[in-house]
Formats: structure tokens, C-alpha cells, sequence
């Protein structure tokens, strides 16, 4: 069989870090970073998983309305996260908090969206993240037309151009929007990353429910390289998603990347997800956890002191505890936000209705 | 099927939750028509996000209570392929904000078939939609999208507002020979009441006065018709007879019923979370005025949402039709 | 931009068809913004299906003209992240009937987003889509979709009728910040007007009075406004003088100039192709009967097509309002 | 590089006949038929592009609104509908006039729809072809459906059950809906043959504008085997589709067919292709021509006498003159159609409208 040279070229898993937390060199990845890199890395594993869990427990209290976990994604998410430029753009799911950790977006922001004070309402390009998106599959449309804008634009700075990265779920890569993003972004060559987290699940739906192959081969239907990296293994996600938007930003055009990892937690808080899967699965992804396993590197390389850890962990509890104090906080928002930003030029009907309702409340006061 | 029925000891009389019945409605319509599948995301092993299919897998087989990929064409699409090889498939939408991907299958495709084989081909689908808001939801899960279908000819849509009608107009729409687009209030799923699985329901293409009264008449579906009727309950504290007409079914609308009533009160107030503008409130509106023009004291007057997006939660008690909000169009009525 | 306006000679009044007066139109959005990009299905090399996208490329380029793959949800979703990467895209939906792929994208994205994002995302984005019926055509050519698009907050919505307004209005159209749904009504895509490129045409947010009259308010947007001028023209050979009102747009819709009109008349009828049944009618009786409810004579009428699909065209002379039943409508009005 | 059972074993196009003519054998694709059945082939593809040619005329004529002409695509249609069993559904477009043809679904019908006298009001299951697909791409899904019904019902007759099979054109492979449809097929392993006729344009859009691979590699992307045919070898489009039927048969699932081939007329007779193609091209592909190839190949291995083309195009002539009668006999429908097959139980709206038209229409009598 002949097969062109956007194909991938093996089915294996792309590691850099065994779940051990032993040091892999990958002869296409190839990886040097330094020690304080290394532990920034490590820090934005655990502040993520801190802040993590600092929101499900605000969302058992009440405070939330509702919460998507990433526990387990957070190599996946800060991996690729950092490696991404500052000129680049994230289209994201509603799972992305590490992602958006690594763009400078404060969390208060996804709390609030998840507080129902808004619909997350900060600007995309003041982080290079867009808002998230929470019907399956619609951003990674956005993100391929996004790209194509870069590819109008011309691409900036010394021959380095910005890249579009759009990430999405197993469960995404059936719907029909995900696959479109796929015909245009191959047919027009444009610059962007598709980054799938493979965590297993789609809500109850295991992943062969949506293939029945993996899914990073999907790339090679539509002309483009697939992969397949551990999602568990941040050095390999970094690795990976440097190579790929390397290859976008140089007129290479799309790679589809399947991050392979695992949802620790429930679909979000309201999920139950013992109607739908064993402990023993669970368990034996407790193995790879990302977090233990650059710990564990870390650690055994004596590229961090045990004080580092500690620091971290305090650290983390402070940004935890200050997320808390800052969501507690938010104050509600007024009425009239309900009609002022619809649309930026008047519109007579909704200024009629808010004329209305306005007088309607002033007859309570 | 009616053999069947004779044979199994009387049912009984039972309290349920919405939520239940229309497990319980979907349950019995499995049990009698073999063709009757169930299909969506999550519907099988989690018995779907808000539990309505619960135990149906477990009872009928993973062959007829479907687990399918997530995308909403697809369930829709391949529901009407498995209707035409004779099954009757009850699709789950998993939340309303997103029943636009499969917008194409159900205006393009299921609506007309019917039509475009001159009735040679017949889709009995029924489209499930939990609505609206209330819940304190994130965005896109509070939305109420029915007047895109009302307005869509060859659908029947039809919206259910508690637990005796979701028992049995889940089981008239299975067994509907047209496709039903099926509205339920997701706020009401947990709302109880005593089902008789042997009174045999009320037709599902027909309105039904709630609460008879004498000076105005409120229309709503689904999740106002609850709220209507606190509304009316508070009005008659203050003097005041509404009358409540649940609509139950949009497409086709009972005219008849809706028309019989407002000429009686000769004030007419429309309720439904959609906004208002452009809204099935409008329908509602100028029919009722058609056919009441002279009885009419006041012009019909709409209660909804804004013509916003649906808000942040923590506004959506400003945005959704409330007590005090349709109180005060029946007095704007009163005061024309 | 003003500047390269003033360097250019003075444009010259020409004779244009509709379809033509649209391409002179985006012709001249593209020049004066570098920005604007026109994309769709066969638009560049082909200059469209109905040819008003005509010679843009050759002008403008591959990349700011785009054929794209044929799939509508990609056209309105990349068109999506185009204008968030600062580009102003005019999509076209080939016809009508193939919107509903991308309902998703128009529904649940583009309208929404500046909300979602209180104003941080603008989305300039145009769809336009040839609309309505009357010219022969194959089933899915001939709809009229804009009561799906009218209700959903966030989006502008309007009709163009004449080759001035077609002109004018998809200019402003690729101005506005907001997004904009433009309906062009393809059986008038031939018809002639002369164009004064100086004139600077009325807001696309205004109804005009298309031709005053005093016994009767004749209401109407894209295709049916010629059709209603026609109507009056006929009647005022019997004697009776009907006022014609060109909505023009629809969302946000012009509820002043209407009411006027309809308040000095003392009667309304609404004309539409789309079904009468939760079509956009409904929202112009109520709202026309709320406001003007003491100077009506008679109900708010609604002529337009049947609770129906589109039927096959040697039918569609009986589903379009035509003059006949628009006067007929205008007579039940009378004889109320 | 590691590559499943499922996905396809050279890029080569299949082909059992070359453009002059000659018999190729295939080791996959065995293919033996009786003189008769060649004869029976060949009239076929006569017959079809003489009622193609007519149903031309008559649109030029002011009969039709629109057709959608078939012509160098008679072998694809004509070689794939030759190879379906009675209980197999064909789900088409709107160009399928050929497998129509061999559905026995007389083309009346299909004339009805373009003259605007309905919308194509057969019965399906009559003809085991559904009614003509027009929204790009909606078709599929609906096989897919039926598919799964066909998995549920269990095998018909002595274990040979009955297939599916959606036909679509290189244009609908951008849309959502085809690629929903590979990714359910593929989950549910569903007994269904996608029959792509490439014809090398949609409308003014060339191939490259849906893709940048062969087509019928989208496959692999999804888990399934995908085949290249030559789409204008009416013997290599029956062997392909008569395996892949096969496989959909006996529980192996789907099957992409790539028939390339070429739209030698315009996209519909409204349509200028002098816009977009060059005659070069045209010319090109002439040489290639479904119908000669055969005739060249019966000539030469003398299956057929001089008397028997002879004779097949009288036949031909004949079955056009008799649409063409038929065609203009064709009354136009009462307006009561407008009303009586919306719904088949009553609906209150619609019976009102229709007794208002009625009596409208009652007061110019
Ligand atoms: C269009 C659409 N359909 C259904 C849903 C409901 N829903 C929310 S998350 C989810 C599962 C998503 O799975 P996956 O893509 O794997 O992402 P994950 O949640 O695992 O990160 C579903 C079905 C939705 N949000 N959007
Ligand atoms: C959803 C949808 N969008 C657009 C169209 C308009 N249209 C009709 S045919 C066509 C091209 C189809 O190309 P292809 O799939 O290659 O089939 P072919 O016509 O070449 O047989 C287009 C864009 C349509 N019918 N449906
Ligand atoms: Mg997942
Ligand atoms: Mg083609």
C-alpha cells in the first residue's frame, strides 16, 4: 500500500515519561528542557489540579451551579497549554481550565460562567482563548476559520506565523462540525492543531462508541498526520504539540493530535459515573496519574528538592483558597445585563422590551 | 397489542414523578409494539442525563434502547432510516440548546417525507426535547426553542406540563403515524402526581382548561402551565377568576378550545419562556384575535423571555415569566 | 476608507437588476475594506448560482472570494472564526431550503456570541440567502425561512425588495457590527431600478412606506412587497386606497412606522410566502394589535402560505399569495 | 506501519475493462457473465442515456423545470444498481436515474418531480429506492438507519440478508451528515455500501476543494475498507459493489466505493460549465466513455452482432419517445394536493386552511 506523506507512521503511543516517571527519548520528539522548566511545569500540574478541585468542592457547596472536572487531563491540558505562542489561539471545550491556567486567563473568570453570573464573558484576545464552547463540537469550526484568517493575514514576525489549536473530546469527533473542520482545514492547508483529549468517555459513552478504530487514524481520512501521545506524560503532550504547531505555523498545514488519558473524576459534578464504569478501570488509571509520574521523574533525576514540593503544594493551597475568596465574592449581576450587550448597534424591539421591564421593576421599588 | 393488554393484571394507580411517567409511558409502548426503539446519547446504560429512560435497556436489549455517538444529525438521520424499515424511533435530545445540529434531518427531512411520497412513506418519529429553564443551568441548556417547529409544517409538536399527560401523550405520540417533536419541562421532571395507567389520557392534539375561571384567560404550555396556575391562584386571593387552558399540543393547535374561552373571559393573556418576539405567542395572539375580535376588551398580551440569548442563570428569574410578571399583564389587560 | 471614496470620480447612476445591484454592492464593501470576504458554495469562479457574486473574484482574488467546500455548517462556522480573526465574511447559502445545516452554527453561535462574551466578540457576519418562491423550482428552493432566524435573539434579520434597497442594504449589512441574516428574494433577482450610488439609502433597520394609501395597511418584506404593490394598484382601480409598508427588516423590527400607518388606516393584513401558521405574521398582528387596538376596524389578517411544505411547483401558484387573495383578505378586512 | 484488516490494499483503480475496451482480470474482483448478461449490460446503459438525452429535451423544451443529466456516469449507475438484490434500499441523490432505471422504478416518476408535478411521490419499499435526496448529503444517514433496522429485523432468507446502499456525490463528502453517517456505519458495524460517484465536480467546485487525498481514503479514517473503481467500467462497478454488498450481507459491515468517474454535461441544464471546465478536460474524458468502452469490448470479443447495437438503439429510441408521450400527458395536480398528504391523522390548522381555500376558491366558480 502506498501511502502519502502526511500519513503517521506507527500506531505506538507517543511517551517521553514512563508512569514510573522514567525519561523516554523519542527520536522525532526530541525534548531539552532545564530544570526550573521542568518544575514550572510541575507547579502548573499541581495548581491546576488544586484549583481543580477547589471548584467541585465550591460546587458541592452550592456555589456553583455546575462543574466539569479535568482531574486526570491535566498533563494533556498543560502540556499543550505550553507550548503554545503568544501570537496562537486556543478554541476550547469546556474542560479546558489547565489550558486556560497556562494563557494567563484567572479561573475566576470559568468560575463565573459555571456561577451563572455570566457566560464567561472575558476577551479572547487578550488571552489567546476564545470563550469555551459547550455545544459539542461547533468551536472547531471557529478555530479552522480562525486559521484561515492567520493564513490571510500573512504570517508574522520572522517567518513564524500564528497557529489556531482547537481542542475537543472523544465523543466530539462524531459529530458532523468536527469532521467539516477536518475537510477545510485540509483542503485549504490552513494552520491550526487539532487536539483531541481522548479521556474515554463521552458522558456514559465509552470511546467505541464513537470508532472503532483509534481515533488518531481519523486524521488520515482526510489527508492530514495523525498521533497519538500519552495524555498522562506532559513532556510528551509539550513535545507533541510544539512539533504539530511548528508544522502550522510553517505552511505545513493541520495534524490532528489524540492526547490518550482519562476522566479521574465525573462527567461533571451532577454525573454519576458508577452507573457507568468499574473502580478497577479507575484504579488502573490511578497508575499513570500525570501528576506522580513528573513527581516521581523529578524526584529521581534530583532535579527538585523535596522543599519544592512543599512549596508547590502551599502554593497551590493559596491559589486555591484565593479562587474561593474571589468566587464568594462575585457579586450578582444587575438587570440591565440582561439587555445591554446583545447587540453593538441599537435595536428597537429589545430597547422597547427593556423600557418596558425597566418601568415593570420600578413599580416594585 | 390489545390481547396483550387483556391478558396482563389491571395496572394500577400509581404516584410518579414526570420524569418517571414518561419512563413508565415509554416503558409500556416497548412492551406492547416490538418496533418501538429507543435511541440517543447517554439513553442506554445511564437511562439518559435526567433518567426518563432508566431501566430500559436492562428490560428491552441494547438492540432497542440505543446508545448512539454523540451527534444529533446522526440520531435524527439514521431515526428516520430505521422508520423506514418500519420502526418507530424515540429519539433523546440530550438538552434543547442542542437540537440545532439535527435542525436539517427534522425541517428538511422528517417533516416533509410524508408529504413529498404523497403519504406513501409515513416517519413515525417522536423527537423528545427536555425545555427550558429554571434550573439554574449553564448556558445552552435552558432554551425553548418550539415556535422553529411550530411553525415547521408536517411536525406535530406537543409539550407536556405534568406527570398524567407525560404518562400517555409519550404513548399517543409513539404511537402518532406522523413525526411529533415532544416537548417536556425539564423543571418539572421531579413534580408528582398520581398516574391511572388505566384512564386512558386525554387526546394529545387537544387543549384542556386547567383551571376553569371567568375573567381572563391565560394560555401556556409545558413548564407555565404550573406557574400559570399559582398565577391564578394568587389572582383568585385577590378577586380575580383566570382561567388556565394548557395547550398540550402546538401543531396542531385546538383552536377550539382556546377560542371557546377567551370568548367567554374577553381578556387573554399568552405565557412561554421563548422570547416573546417572533415567539408561538404571536400565533397565539393573532388567531385569538381573529376569531374574538369582538369579545376581546383588551388586546391578547404576551408574558416571555426578552429577545436576548438566555441569560446567565443567576438573571433567569428576571427573564423567565414569573407570578408577578403575568400578574401584571392580566391588570395591564384589566387597565386597557 | 472615506478617503479612497473621495479620490474615486463620482459614481454614476446606472440601471441595475436586484441580483446585480447586490454585486455592485458587496463590489464596493470589498473595496472600501479589505476585510470583507465573500464565501460559499460556487461563488468565486462561477460568481454563484444566480451570478451576483459575479466577477468578484477575478477583482478581489481567491482569498477574499472563497469557494468553499460544500457543507453549510463549515461555511457559517469558519466564517465564525474569520470574523474573529478580523475579517467582515458575507456568506451565501446557495438557496433557502440548504440554511438548515448551518442552523446550528447561526443559532447557537454566531447570534450568541457577542452576548456571551458582553461585547468583547464582535461578529460581523453576513449570511445571505436567496429566498421564497414563484420561480418554478425543485422542492428546497423555494422556502422562506425567516421566522426561524426573526426569533432568534442576537441575529438582525432583513429582506431586501427592490435593486436601491439590494444595493444600499447589503452594504450596511456588511457594516454592521452585528451579526445579519439577509434574505434577497430570488424571483425578483431580474427586476430593474435605477441606482444612484450618491443617494446613501434609507437605515436597514427602517420600514418605508412603499406606497401610501389611506382605507388599508398592507404589511410585507422581500418578494411579496412587489406583489403588494400590485394588489394596491388593482384596488385602487375599485376605488380603494391601501397603503403598503416595506418592513425591510424584520429584526430589529420598525414598530413605529407600521403602528403609524396602521393607526391612520384603521386595518392591517400581512403578507407573506412563508406558512401563515407561527410564521412572522404572527408576531406583526400582535404586535400591531397591542399597539393600535382601539383604531382597528377589523382583525389583523394574515395572507401566506398553507401549514404545508413547499408543494411541487405546478402547485405553487395556490400556496403564493397573489393578488386575489391578498384582495380578497383586504375584502374580509372591509366586511368585518 | 501497522495497518488493521479494515483498511484497503493499494491505491490502484479497479478496473475490468480498459478505456479500448480489453478484459482485465482482478484477483479480488472475479467477475465471469454470459453473453446474454453483457448484452443485457450494454442495452442498459443505452437505454438510460437515451431517457438521460430526452429528459435533456424536454427541459430545453420548457417540459421540466431542471434535470440533472447522468451522461459518463451511466456505467457507475447502471454496473452498481445491476449488482443489488431485491430486498437491498437504494438511498440516491438526485442524479440516479440509471439505478433507478435498474430499480425498475419507471422514469416518469423522476420526470413528475423535475416538472414540478410532485416530489417524487413513488413508494420506496415498491422499488427498494428511495425517494431522490436533494439536501446534499441527508441521505446517508437515512441508509445508515435503515441499516441498523435491517441488523435488527436479523438476515431475510437463507442467511443473506439485505443491504443498504447511499449513493452521493464527491461534493457531499464536505458535509456533516456523510461523515455522521461513516462514523455510525463503522460503530454499528452496519450492513451498508456508500457508493461515491466522483464525477469530478460539484457544481464549479473541482475535487480539490473536498479534499486533498483520493476519496476513497476517507475511509480508512474511519475503520472501513475503501475501494477506487472505475466508475466509467460498468463491469468493475458491478464486481466492486457486488462484494461490498457482500460484505454488507454477511456481517462485515461497510464499504466506501470511490467510483471515479466524469458529469460529461452540465451540473443541471441551468448550468454553464463553460465557466469553470475546460473542453480539454471534456474531450479527455470522452475517450474514456461508459458506453463505447462496452460496445468496443462486445465488438471485439464478438458477444454481440452488428444487428443486436442495432436493435438496442431502436429499443432506446423507442423507450424515449414513449417517456416523452407519457411526459406530456402528464396532467397538472388538483389543488387539493396542496392539503391531503401533509399528515396522516388529522391536524385541526391544516384542515382549516384547507377549508378556507376551498371556499376561496368556490367564490370564482
Ligand atoms: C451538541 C451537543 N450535544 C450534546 C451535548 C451534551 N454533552 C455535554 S458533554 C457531552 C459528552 C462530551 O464528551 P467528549 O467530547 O468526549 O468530551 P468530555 O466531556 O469527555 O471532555 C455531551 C453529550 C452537548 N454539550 N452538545
Ligand atoms: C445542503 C445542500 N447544499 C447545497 C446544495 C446545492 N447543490 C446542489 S448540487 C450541488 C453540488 C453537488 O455536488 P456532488 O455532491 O459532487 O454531486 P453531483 O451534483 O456532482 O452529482 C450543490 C452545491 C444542496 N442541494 N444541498
Ligand atoms: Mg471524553
Ligand atoms: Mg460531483
Amino acid at each position: 500500500m502506498t501511502l502519502d506523506a502526511h500519513t503517521v507512521h506507527d500506531t505506538e503511543l507517543i511517551q517521553l515519561l514512563t508512569p514510573e516517571g522514567e525519561r523516554l527519548e523519542h527520536p522525532d520528539y526530541p525534548l531539552t528542557l532545564t530544570d526550573p522548566q521542568l518544575r514550572d511545569l510541575y507547579r502548573d500540574l499541581v495548581v491546576v489540579r488544586a484549583l481543580d478541585r477547589e471548584a467541585v468542592a465550591l460546587t458541592r457547596q452550592g456555589e456553583l451551579g455546575l462543574w466539569p472536572s479535568l482531574l486526570g487531563q491535566e498533563a494533556a491540558q498543560v502540556g499543550s497549554g505550553r507550548a503554545l505562542g503568544a501570537g496562537d489561539m486556543v478554541f476550547p471545550t469546556y474542560r479546558e481550565h489547565g489550558v486556560a491556567y497556562c494563557r494567563g486567563l484567572p479561573l475566576l473568570n470559568i468560575l463565573k460562567l459555571f456561577r451563572g453570573v455570566d457566560h464567561g464573558a472575558w476577551d479572547p484576545r487578550e488571552f489567546g482563548f476564545h470563550l469555551y464552547s459547550i455545544v459539542i463540537g461547533s468551536q472547531t469550526l471557529h478555530a479552522t476559520g480562525y486559521a484561515m484568517g492567520i493564513q490571510r493575514d500573512g504570517g508574522r514576525g520572522a517567518g513564524i506565523g500564528d497557529a489556531a489549536i482547537a481542542y475537543f473530546g472523544d465523543g466530539a469527533t462524531a459529530q458532523g462540525d468536527v469532521n467539516e473542520s477536518f475537510v477545510w482545514a485540509a483542503v485549504y492547508n490552513a494552520p491550526i492543531v487539532f487536539f483531541c483529549q481522548n479521556n474515554q468517555w463521552a458522558i456514559s459513552a465509552p470511546l467505541e462508541r464513537q470508532t472503532r478504530i483509534p481515533l488518531y487514524r481519523r486524521a488520515q481520512g482526510f489527508g492530514f498526520p495523525g498521533v497519538r501521545v500519552d495524555g498522562n506524560d506532559v513532556l510528551a503532550c509539550l513535545a507533541v504539540t510544539r512539533r504539530a504547531l511548528d508544522l502550522a505555523r510553517t505552511g505545513r498545514g493541520p495534524t490532528l493530535i489524540e492526547a490518550f488519558t482519562y476522566r479521574m473524576d465525573a462527567h461533571t459534578t451532577t454525573d454519576d459515573p458508577t452507573r457507568y464504569r468499574s473502580s478497577a478501570e479507575l484504579e488502573e488509571w490511578r497508575l499513570r496519574d500525570p501528576v506522580v509520574r513528573l513527581r516521581a521523574y523529578l524526584t529521581r533525576s534530583g532535579q527538585a528538592e523535596p522543599e519544592f514540593f512543599d512549596e508547590t503544594d502551599a502554593h497551590a493551597k493559596r491559589e486555591a483558597a484565593a479562587l474561593r475568596a474571589a468566587c464568594l465574592a462575585l457579586p450578582d449581576p444587575p438587570p440591565a445585563e440582561l439587555f445591554d450587550r446583545v447587540y453593538a448597534a441599537p435595536h428597537a424591539v429589545l430597547a422597547e422590551e427593556q423600557a418596558a421591564y425597566d418601568s415593570y421593576l420600578a413599580g416594585f421599588r | 397489542m390489545n390481547e396483550a393488554i387483556e391478558t396482563m393484571p389491571r395496572p394500577r394507580s400509581q404516584t410518579l414523578t414526570l420524569a418517571k411517567a414518561l419512563g413508565q409511558g415509554l416503558r409500556k409502548a416497548m412492551a406492547d409494539d416490538p418496533k418501538v426503539v429507543v435511541m440517543g446519547e447517554d439513553v442506554g446504560r445511564l437511562g439518559g442525563v435526567f433518567r426518563v429512560t432508566d431501566g430500559l435497556q436492562k428490560e428491552f436489549g441494547e438492540d432497542r434502547v440505543i446508545d448512539t455517538p454523540l451527534a444529533e444529525s446522526g440520531i435524527v438521520g439514521t431515526a428516520i432510516g430505521l422508520a423506514l424499515r418500519g420502526y418507530r424511533p424515540v429519539c433523546e435530545i440530550q438538552f434543547d440548546g442542542f437540537v440545532f445540529p439535527a435542525a436539517d434531518q427534522i425541517i428538511t427531512q422528517l417533516a416533509k417525507m410524508r408529504m413529498r411520497s404523497r403519504g406513501a412513506v409515513e416517519l413515525p418519529v417522536v423527537v423528545r426535547i427536555p425545555c427550558g429553564g429554571g434550573i439554574g443551568a449553564v448556558e445552552h441548556h435552558s432554551e425553548s426553542p418550539e415556535a422553529y417547529f411550530a411553525h415547521t409544517a408536517g411536525l406535530r409538536v406537543v409539550a407536556c406540563a405534568n406527570p398524567v399527560d407525560a404518562y400517555w401523550m409519550i404513548q399517543q405520540a409513539v404511537a402518532c403515524p406522523d413525526p411529533v417533536v415532544f416537548f417536556e419541562p425539564k423543571r418539572r421532571y421531579w413534580d408528582k402526581a398520581q398516574v391511572d395507567p388505566a384512564d386512558g389520557g386525554v387526546p394529545f392534539d387537544r387543549a384542556v382548561v386547567a383551571r376553569p375561571g371567568t375573567d381572563a384567560t391565560l394560555l401556556a404550555y409545558g413548564p407555565m402551565v404550573k406557574t400559570c396556575l399559582e398565577a391564578a391562584q394568587a389572582a383568585q386571593e385577590d378577586g380575580r377568576s383566570l382561567e388556565v387552558v394548557d395547550l398540550r399540543s402546538l401543531s396542531p393547535l385546538d383552536t377550539a378550545t382556546v377560542v371557546e374561552s377567551v370568548r367567554r373571559t374577553g381578556r387573554c393573556v399568552v405565557v412561554h419562556e421563548a422570547p416573546v418576539f417572533g415567539g408561538f405567542g404571536g400565533e397565539l395572539a393573532a388567531r385569538v384575535t381573529e376569531h374574538c375580535f369582538y369579545h376581546l376588551e383588551a388586546p391578547v398580551l404576551r408574558v416571555g423571555g426578552f429577545a436576548t440569548p438566555y441569560p446567565p442563570s443567576r438573571l433567569e428569574d428576571h427573564y423567565l415569566p414569573d407570578l408577578d410578571r403575568i400578574l401584571d399583564a392580566v391588570d395591564r389587560s384589566f387597565s386597557w
